[in-house]
Formats: C-alpha cells, structure tokens, sequence
C-alpha cells in the first residue's frame, strides 16, 4: 500500500523559519519509498517551493493577519505530495505573473515561476479567511 | 550571513560560507555586496561553493550585485556552484548573464586573461 | 523574542514511518536557535523518544483504535520542547514500568526508561479518545 | 536490513550497514543472528560502525544474540560503535553486559587470544 503521512505546521511570519520548514519537506522526501525519480532533486525541489512560498506569504502577505502563525501543511497520499501555504493577505492573480525568465535582469519575480516549473499543478485558492497556495507533484 | 572576503591582484573574492542563500540572509549579502562596490572594488568573485541551496531571493541577490558591478564598469562573476544551485540558474536562464567558472583559480585568471589584453 | 513552533504529524502505524518521525524531530532540534545546550545531543535525544514512543503506540496500542492514523505533536514555545504521542489502546501507568536498567538481560523494557532519562518530565494522560504520552524538555 | 557477513578464523562478523538499527528492522537483526547461531556460528562480532542511532528495540536485538550465543557456550562481542550509540549502551548499563571493542581488528584478536589461553 502507498505510503500517508500529514504534516501541519504553524510558525511566526520570520525569515528565521524558512530553513527549518524547507529541511522538514526535505526529510519527508528523503524518506518517500513511493517515490521512484531521483529523490535528492525531489528533496531539493520541495525545500525550494516551501522556502518560496513561504517567503511569500512573509513578504507579501503579513499585514492584515489576524493570527500571528503562518499554516502550512505537507501531505502524501496515492502517490500525490500536495504543499499548502495559507495566507490572510491581500491575495494576488497567478496568472498576472510571468510565465518564463527569459534574460531578464529583475532582482524578484523568480519565485512563482521556480514553483511552477518545478511542481506538477500549482493553483491559488480564496478562502473565507484568506488564501492557500496549493503546490501538487505526482510521485509516480 | 558568514563570509569571507579576500582580495588578490585588484580582485575581491567573497566566499559564501552558508549552506542556504535564502530570503532570510541574502539581503546581508546584497548589502555587503553593494558596500564593497562603494568601496571601490569593482571586481568581484562570488565563490558559491559552501553553498547546497539558493533560492530565487538569493539570485535576486546576486543579480543585484551583478547590476550594480556593471553599472560601475566593474564585474561580477561566480564560481563554485553545486549542481543543485547550477541547476536553479539554468532554470531561470541565469547562467546565460552571468560568467560562471569552476572553481576561484578559474575565475581569477578569467580577470588576469583581461589585463593582458587591455 | 524566543522561538515557537507548532507541528502535527499523522501517519498509519506501521514502524515504517518510524526513521522519518524521528527525522522530523532531529530536524527541529537542529534548527533551536533558542537552544544553549549540545544541539547534536539533543537531536539525538529528540529522535530517540520520538522513536520509542511512536514504536510502542505501534507495539501496545494498535489494537481497538478507532482511527487509521497515529497521531503526534510536537511544539517549542516559551524555551518548553513538548513531544506528544496519543494512542487508543488499553492505556498503562508510568509507575508500574521499572526506573533504572541495572544489569538485566531483558530483551524488552527498556523504551519508558530511556524516555524518562531522556525527558525533563513525562506523563500518561486520559483522555476521552485514548491516552497521550507527554515528553517535556527544558530547551533553557 | 543491509547486512555485510564475513567468517575469519572461525568468528563471524556481521556488519549491520544501516543508519538506524530501530524497531523498523531489528526484528530481522535478531533473526539472522538466530540463524548463524544455529548453523554452528558460535562466536559472533557484530560491527556497527555504520550505525549512527539504535534505539531500545536495537539493544534489545543485541541483547538476545548475546543471550542465545552464550546459552550455545559461543560469545557476541560488539565493535565500532559510534559515539551516540555507545552512550545508549551506557544509559541503559549494557556496556557492563557486551564486550565492546573500538574496531572488527581488536575484537577479532581477543578471540585469538582467547584460542592461544585454551
Ligand atoms: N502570498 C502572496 N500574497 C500576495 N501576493 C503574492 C503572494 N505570493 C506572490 N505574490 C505576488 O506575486 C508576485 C510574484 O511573486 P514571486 O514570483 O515569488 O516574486 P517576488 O516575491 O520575488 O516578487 C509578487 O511580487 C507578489 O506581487
Ligand atoms: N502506548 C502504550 N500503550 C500501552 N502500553 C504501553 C504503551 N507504552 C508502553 N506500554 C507498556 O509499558 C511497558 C514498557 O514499555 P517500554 O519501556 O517501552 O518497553 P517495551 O515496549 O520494550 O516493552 C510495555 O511493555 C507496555 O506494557
């Protein structure tokens, strides 16, 4: 049988948290049996889109919070890894933001992009109390 | 954000000793880059290699430095880079703006290459 | 300020997931700024009870549980590291298990010792659905 | 559970190439010890040089090759553990039951010094 597992984590909006956060999606896809690709580029790839998300959600969305913890949630379940970043901020349009990197010499803007490019289906959502940016990749 | 900066033939060699470039210290490193400039050291070396993880902040980052090297006639260039941050510049097309070398002696003779000519 | 962090784990019991639990907790203790103490040690230590309270939810605690999921929290708040292992099995008490180790060759019993050398302060707890074993450390 | 199982001199060395030795896999630990025992493997080093976390369960595994080699008049001896497992061994005073030796070399001479006693 497939393997299951649900993490949930809150934390401070800090910059402080993303190493932590990106090392526990490591660990988890270290330890995937499911997986069948390469799992150190799995490993990395889910570091990276939780430290991007995150960040995000830090940056662009720690105003009008009324909890003082970020949510974020890692589950694995029939072969799918879904990552889910809440936030309570103003909210954004993912298809306001560049689809390729083409030679441009922008200081932001890379972080969306690296999301999508490297997971499987990436989807904004509007809650009642905010947002969630809902990352998928297929694990076989 | 822990470096090292060393200077050797009018070249600044900063050595990222992190193992993440991240949102969280990369804009120490931007700041630290930025002030070296302003200090006059207009060839930089950004030695990459005690680095296993860059995110896009961390490009930013360095794309800033990049920018404001040139924008002094100066140069940027990186050395160093663990396949998994390699890969990150291929992915967003960074690798074609900057120069990038194996290691720091490559990187050093790259500039050496350049007195000479001029 | 000092440093919180709030994490739910589900998974099914099987002592499959025991290495990625236990990983999950080394991680955390890596990353305790807060921490004053060895950190190596601790992330050993943090491993371990998670390792050996989870292995005897799975061992004494599988049978009439209601739910498919083990669950586990673990927390940092206020320089207080608080793991928590609920289980809804038949339940023991603290006190019946043996406090020190002295030259037995039992192959078994030596789980709740190690937690309690280990752990500032441990406690059993009922609850309505079950029991929670509650590991507390002193990060300070 | 990786296991590397030489024989020199009439003493089997069984090397656990795990990074955990936990109640995932010492189940299986047990039971090839089990087996060598009772195909005339009497005198049993188990080297866990590979092993960096070993939990009660992993002692207890231990624990029950020492208790089936001894009731077969054979000895297991332990060697190259690491420093976090060896302060396991002394939390739980196993280090006063097992004989344990820094490496496979030394544990394999006081077998040897043992033949030339007899
Ligand atoms: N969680 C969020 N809340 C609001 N806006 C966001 C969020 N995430 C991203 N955005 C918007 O999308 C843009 C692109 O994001 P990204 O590609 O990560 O680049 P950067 O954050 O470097 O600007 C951001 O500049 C911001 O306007
Ligand atoms: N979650 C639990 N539910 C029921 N009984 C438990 C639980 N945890 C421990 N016990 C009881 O406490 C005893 C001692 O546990 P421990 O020291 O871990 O040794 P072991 O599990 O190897 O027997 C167990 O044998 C069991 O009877």
């Amino acid at each position: 049988m497939s393997e299951r597992i649900f993490l949930d984590i809150s934390f401070p909006y800090e910059t402080d948290y993303l190493c932590l956060i990106g090392k526990i999606g490591e660990q988890l896809a270290w330890n995937l049996s499911s997986f069948s690709g390469d799992r150190e580029t799995l490993a990395y790839h889910v570091n990276l889109v939780l430290t991007e998300a995150v960040a995000n959600a830090i940056e662009h969305a720690a105003d009008n919070r009324s909890s003082p913890f970020l949510h974020v949630t890692i589950r694995v379940e029939n072969g799918l890894l879904t990552i889910r970043v809440f936030d309570q901020g103003p909210g954004f349009s993912l298809c306001d933001v560049q689809e390729s990197c083409d030679d441009t010499l922008e200081e932001h803007g890379r972080g969306i992009f690296i999301i999508k490019s490297l997971m499987d289906r990436v989807s904004y959502i509007k809650l009642d109390d905010g947002h969630v940016l809902e990352m998928e990749k297929n694990l076989y | 954000m822990l470096t090292n900066i060393e200077s050797r033939d009018a070249v600044t060699l900063i050595q990222v000793q992190e193992e993440r470039l991240d949102a969280h210290n990369s804009p120490e490193l931007k700041n630290q880059m930025l002030k070296l400039l302003e200090e006059g050291n207009h060839r930089m070396i950004i030695d990459l290699q005690d680095v296993r993880f860059v995110d896009s902040s961390g490009l930013g980052a360095l794309v800033s430095g990049f920018k404001n090297a040139s924008a002094r006639n100066g140069s940027l260039k990186l050395c160093g880079l663990q396949p998994q941050v390699q890969s990150m510049f291929e992915l967003t097309r960074l690798h074609r703006v900057f120069d990038i070398f194996s290691d720091r002696h490559q990187a050093l003779s790259s500039f050496q290459d350049l007195s000479e000519q001029t």
